[in-house]
């Protein structure tokens, strides 16, 4: 059985990952999918945790991950139609050359 | 005597691997479960190309092919021979490893996708408690497969197959998967066996399968029209017709992975129809009680094979639906609809049992198909084409 | 309501399916290598040479005169024209064909040269199965495989055979009634040099 | 200490690091693919059934098409960026690396403290199903209508530009 400490460096791994990503890349659907990453390492933490948990009978943890997993999809989305909403206004995807708020 | 024929491959299986040491008897177990899938369903698939050319000949009053073997028994063999010795040719600047993998992890994942059908009592691979959404998570991986193969050949008509073949797939996914929870609704649990038990009862000497049920004949319609989309099949089957983009996402694929992807969408059709007549029509149950002597796995295979034979009768009838009727047709009719069939199924749930909830949901579906049916058609997405171009 | 077309067609494909095997007479299939369907008589696949009487070459009625290589518009049909004579159905003394070619893999069965040759000499045939592994040799038919008999003539096109023949006898009957009318006159005439004329 | 879970992590980072790193924007895609996967196997390693597939259907379904189809409109997966990194990225990479260490430090100082081995719970659908129509009715409901809403926002969004403004 591996131990509850192995899944939380993994999911730290993970999340520094996806942070690292997002961080760095200029396009933004790179940083679109390090965001994904990110939650995807919350929700391994959250299942590690209910799964090692004091009484996983309550499904607590279980019921976070799912409604994350929800929330994130939404959230990706919405995140994609902007994106392409952007593309289509400015013809670019380059975050550097999107920094002005001008109309 | 025929309990002990209803369970052969079982007491077979379970002969077989009492020779090796107990330690591994549960792997050689699964394993031979699994080999009986991967050895039957190919050897199905050979029998419906041989039936669907068959039968798609003698509805157009010509014979089906008769020339290789007795009644041209031997034709899927020749099929193979060709498809196999054909040469293979990688486009130059195709991405080759994603050229190679897109039919692989398509019927890999088609392959999983049989674990957890019912194929007779007690004679599904893995009894899996979230059974159903196991099937749907892997019918969502042959998606992208799908966008793999259109992407990796490099060649603008793949791409856009692949593209309207991954939007129809994803747009009838979701009412297949509404259909289906309306079953789940019902029987209570994801499980399919568990399903397959709730119907397997008799009143008099009808079955209570949910195809006779108002509401499940129309979750088994939905259901119906969805599993022919998302197979890509005859009325829907634009991203691969000929006569659309040459054959869409497998234009660049010949010889042994072209096969592949035959293979793939002939399995996910056995799949598709397997999971169909487990959710509506009972799985292995006999359809009258008195024929029960017969063993269940005759049931669930004639029930496929009957399911195959409407995929083929609906190839030989409909023509073809544009991308953009297809679409339409997909958000503004079947999904509405199953909903309704949700909606319909909790009141079916809460009713108490009688002839009322009888008439209720009957009165209910009927007036909501006509009605939505003539709003489709007032809204000419649907109806017969009075534009010259598609706007 | 929505789906009774497609109810209606399911049910036309359905009476298809069961008719074709009920009823025989649906299904229009001809298993091709074992039954054949008759060949219709006015089809017309290469041109063959017509011959009279028995040897080929002898009663080949073809003068080489040549039209048929001027008018064929593909211009697929060879001739080199003979030095001596021989006599024809007539009996008048005719050149004859020392190499008649026809290039089939050129030939668009237009039926021109059979239009333009005055000796009836050149006929379509319907024999279809000329497959040959021979691209350029094989399809290149020399006069003798051209040449085919008046009996095969009248077999695959009967009327127009007969036809034929009519107007051959006809102006067969003419040219000896000339020559009969023209016998005396002949003699008359100091006696002609022992010519060709039987 | 078993060896799937070692095999599987390792599959996930290593989708993880690529999809990060990659240069072409569609393998970028289809490694963040590979990464969800190898989280999904995660769950499945800690008996979350339900979650494990949610996540494949989800997430491997739905998300990573959308992101390809993402990718392919925007026309970013021929065109290679001529700069990979944005201007700040040495500051960013930075940032990340002090998170993971912070984060490892947590984990391993209270090592001790977690629990390592307890039985499996075996959680079956009913007592999901319960649990969603019991207790967590409210944030479910509250869900579904932020689904409408991200459907119908995401769709306005990107419709074509000339259609909205008609």
């Amino acid at each position: 059985m591996t131990p509850l400490g192995d899944y939380l460096l993994v999911a730290a791994l993970l999340f520094a990952i996806g942070l690292g990503g997002a961080l760095t890349r200029r396009s933004a659907i790179l940083v679109l999918i390090g965001i994904e990453l990110m939650l995807n390492a919350a929700n391994l933490n959250l299942i590690a945790f209910w799964r090692y948990g004091p009484h996983p009978e309550a499904l607590t943890g279980m019921m976070f991950a799912i409604f994350s997993i929800a929330v994130a999809a939404a959230e990706a989305a919405v995140g994609l139609g902007l994106i392409i909403a952007i593309y289509r206004h400015t013809q670019t995807t380059d975050l550097d050359r999107i920094s002005r708020m001008k109309g | 005597m025929a309990a002990t024929f209803d369970q052969i491959f079982i007491l077979f299986r379970n002969w077989l691997v009492h020779f090796l040491p107990p330690a591994w008897q549960p792997a050689a177990g699964a394993l031979l479960g699994v080999i009986g899938i991967v050895a039957v369903f190919p050897g199905l698939f050979a029998l419906t190309t041989l039936l669907e050319r068959k039968g798609l000949g003698r509805m157009q009053n010509r014979y089906g092919p008769n020339r290789v073997g007795p009644f041209g028994l031997l034709q899927p063999v020749a099929d193979g021979l060709k498809a196999l010795t054909k040469e293979d040719v990688v486009p130059f600047n195709a991405n080759g490893l994603m050229h190679l993998l897109a039919p692989l992890v398509m019927v890999v994942t088609v392959f999983m996708s049989f674990a957890v059908l019912p194929m007779g009592r007690h004679m599904e691979l893995v009894d899996m408690d979230a059974g159903l959404l196991f099937f749907f998570a892997m019918g969502a991986a042959t998606e992208l497969s799908v966008f793999m193969a259109g992407w990796s050949s490099r060649n603008k008509y793949s791409i856009l197959g692949a593209m309207r073949a991954v939007a129809q797939m994803i747009s009838y996914e979701v009412p297949m998967l509404l259909s289906s929870v309306a079953v789940v609704m019902i029987a209570g649990s994801l499980s399919l066996p568990k399903v397959v038990a709730a119907q397997n009862h008799y009143t008099g000497i009808f079955p209570h399968w949910y195809v006779f049920t108002p509401w499940g004949f129309g979750a088994a319609l939905m259901f119906a029209i969805a599993a022919i989309a998302e197979t890509n099949r005859s009325p829907f089957d634009l991203p691969e017709g000929e006569s659309e983009i040459i054959a869409g996402y497998h234009t660049e694929y010949s010889g042994f992975k072209f096969a592949l992807f035959f293979l793939a969408e002939y399995l996910g059709m056995f799949a598709l129809s397997g999971l169909g007549v487990t959710l509506f029509m009972g799985g292995w149950s006999a359809p009258f009680s008195f024929l029960t002597w017969i063993p269940s796995w005759i049931w669930f295979f004639a029930k496929v094979m009957l399911a195959i034979c409407v995929f083929i009768w609906m190839r030989g009838t409909l023509p073809r639906l544009r991308q953009d009727q297809l679409m339409n047709f997909a958000w503004k009719f079947v999904l509405p609809y199953s909903l309704l069939v949700l909606l319909v199924t909790a009141f079916w749930r809460f009713l108490p049992p009688g002839w009322e909830r009888w008439v209720v949901c009957t009165v209910i579906l009927a007036v909501a198909y006509v009605v939505m049916g003539r709003a489709a058609f007032k809204l000419k997405r649907v109806g017969p084409r009075s534009y010259r171009y598609a706007e | 309501m929505l789906g009774e077309g497609i109810l209606k067609g399911l049910a036309q494909t359905a009476k298809n399916f069961a008719g074709s095997y009920v009823s025989e007479e649906r299904l229009t299939t001809v298993q091709y290598p074992e039954e054949r369907l008759p060949v219709a008589e006015a089809s017309r696949v290469f041109p063959f040479l017509v011959f009279d009487g028995s040897e080929w070459l002898g009663g080949m009625r073809c003068v080489a005169c040549q039209i048929c290589e001027k008018e064929c518009p593909p211009k697929c049909i060879y001739i080199e024209k003979s030095k001596d004579k021989k006599p024809d159905y007539v009996g008048k003394q005719q050149f004859y064909p020392v190499r008649f070619d026809i290039d089939i893999s050129v030939c668009m069965s237009c039926q021109i040269c059979v239009e333009v040759c005055p000796f009836e000499a050149i006929k379509m045939d319907t024999a279809f199965e000329l497959a040959t592994d021979d691209r350029f040799g094989g399809l290149l038919l020399d006069r003798q495989q051209l040449a085919k008999s008046n009996e095969y003539y009248h077999s695959i096109h009967p009327t127009e055979a007969s036809e034929v023949d009519a107007r051959l006898d006809e102006e067969k009957v003419k040219a000896e009634a000339k020559a009969k009318a023209a016998a005396p006159a002949a003699a008359a005439k100091p006696p002609a040099p022992a010519g060709g004329k039987d | 200490m078993s060896i799937p879970f070692y095999l599987i992590s390792a599959l996930t980072i290593a989708g993880a690091v690529a999809a990060m790193t990659l240069k072409n924007t569609l393998h970028c895609a289809l490694a963040l693919t590979i990464a969800l996967a190898g989280i999904a196997f995660l769950f499945l390693g800690l008996d979350a059934q339900f979650v494990g597939f949610a996540q494949i259907l989800v997430y491997i379904g739905a998300v990573a098409i959308l992101v390809v189809f993402a990718v392919l409109l925007t026309r970013s997966g021929e065109s290679l960026l001529p700069a990979k990194r944005a201007r700040t990225w040495l500051a960013g990479l930075a940032i990340a690396a002090v998170t993971f260490l912070v984060l490892g430090w947590s984990v391993l100082a209270s090592l001790y403290g977690l629990p390592n081995e307890t039985a499996a719970p075996s959680v079956t659908m009913q007592q999901i199903g319960n649990a969603l129509m019991g207790p967590y009715v409210f944030p479910l409901e509250v869900v579904a209508v932020l689904l409408t809403a991200a459907t119908v926002g995401a769709v306005i969004v990107a419709m074509h530009e000339k259609a909205r403004n008609k």
